[in-house]
């Protein structure tokens, strides 16, 4: 397992060799990648975390998803600082026996670090800065799991 | 002595990242109305707790929970992550 | 768009990151690896497909995928012949707008994939070899959708 | 003449991948009683329709489909991609 929380871009495609060369026994992988999305007047986004509880909150998201759907490996890496649009934000990798274990993870991963890992997210516009409203459905989106 | 800590807007209202505070406060409760009572860019960003969560020694905690052993607390808006 | 049905292995990071960099506009990316997975006496996995109906019916699931989920781009490579146990088989990428439009479009192309695009799975064996057989539930799989 | 492939354990159960065939047959079904009707290893291969598919100038097609027009015709077991 390995959680990075971080201010440098870090290679996608890299990460993903990497982590796929490791996981020997694995018959799925699993990737998701957020992307900050070029959205009209946007020229940033600035992400502020909670150094300490980020890692501690992400290891026992990760170790939780290991558990439950018997992971070989998983990987979260997580940026915070100024980021431009098109630049990834993060990145999870799951890797399991079969398929289905590895999507469920994967997104599981994703719902949890979405409200439950002291993240917050400012864009930085032209028009004045703001920072992202919580939405219920990504609450909502806990009740799944 | 307790550390407290703000982040997002809660830091921006209040205007500081941390401060060592001194309270006998007991739950979370005791010590906002202690923070509500000092000044008015404290009531301004504990105006409406639903928009608020606690973190207890890094932990995502409760409103109503106490603070006994409690070396740091940390107030946030819902986090939006991912 | 891109499918590829090859016999060559293909550099999975390289294509993540080719992938990833031509979306410009998504924000989320989530591809899927399958991996010959190394299990007991497994000597090899030979893959045999239908030359011609393999790309038409390909493309026909990714072109279902991309309008269902109003995907940026999405992406299949899909090998044949003699893997080791340990290579990647195939593979899917897709881009959308949010996460749960690029999550449900990869398990769709899997799910479909799985059970309708022209791939028949050999296991190499000091014991003999073995056609795979297609489970019930791969087909079950498919009523979801 | 109608070219008619076979894949996977229907190729090897008839021994060859692929043959041109002359047919008069109006469906898939009456294809595949002629096929049986040739010789043991088709009758074999065609034992259990449950078992096997097949596409029609590369489309996933049924049993039951007419042949009228038809150029290729291929029969396989159930797909394992993936």
């Amino acid at each position: 397992m390995k959680v990075s929380v971080q201010s440098a871009a870090f290679d996608l495609g890299a990460e993903v060799a990497a982590f796929t060369a490791r996981i020997a026994g694995a018959g799925a992988v699993v990737t998701f990648t957020g992307i900050v999305r070029p959205d009209g007047e946007l020229t940033a986004m600035e992400i502020e975390h909670y150094p300490g509880m980020t890692e501690s909150a992400i290891a026992g998201i990760v170790a939780e998803a290991v558990a439950r759907w018997s992971l070989v490996d998983a990987l979260v890496i997580h940026r915070h600082g100024r980021l431009l649009p098109g630049e990834a934000i993060m990145m999870v990798a799951t890797a399991a026996l079969h398929r289905s274990d590895a999507f469920l993870a994967a997104e599981f991963l994703m719902d949890y670090l979405k409200s439950r890992a002291p993240f917050w997210k400012k864009e930085i516009a032209a028009r004045g800065d703001a920072w992202v409203v919580a939405k219920d459905a990504d609450d909502d989106a806990l009740k799944r799991w | 002595m307790i550390d407290v800590l703000y982040f997002a807007w809660v830091r921006e209202r209040i205007g500081l990242p941390r401060e060592r505070i001194e309270t006998s406060a007991a739950t979370v409760a005791d010590l906002i109305n202690q923070l509500r009572a000092r000044e008015e860019r404290y009531a301004a960003a504990f105006a409406d707790l639903s928009a608020l969560r606690v973190a207890l020694d890094q932990q995502l905690s409760s409103f109503d929970a106490p603070l006994a052993g409690v070396r740091e607390v940390a107030f946030f808006p819902p986090m939006t992550g991912g």
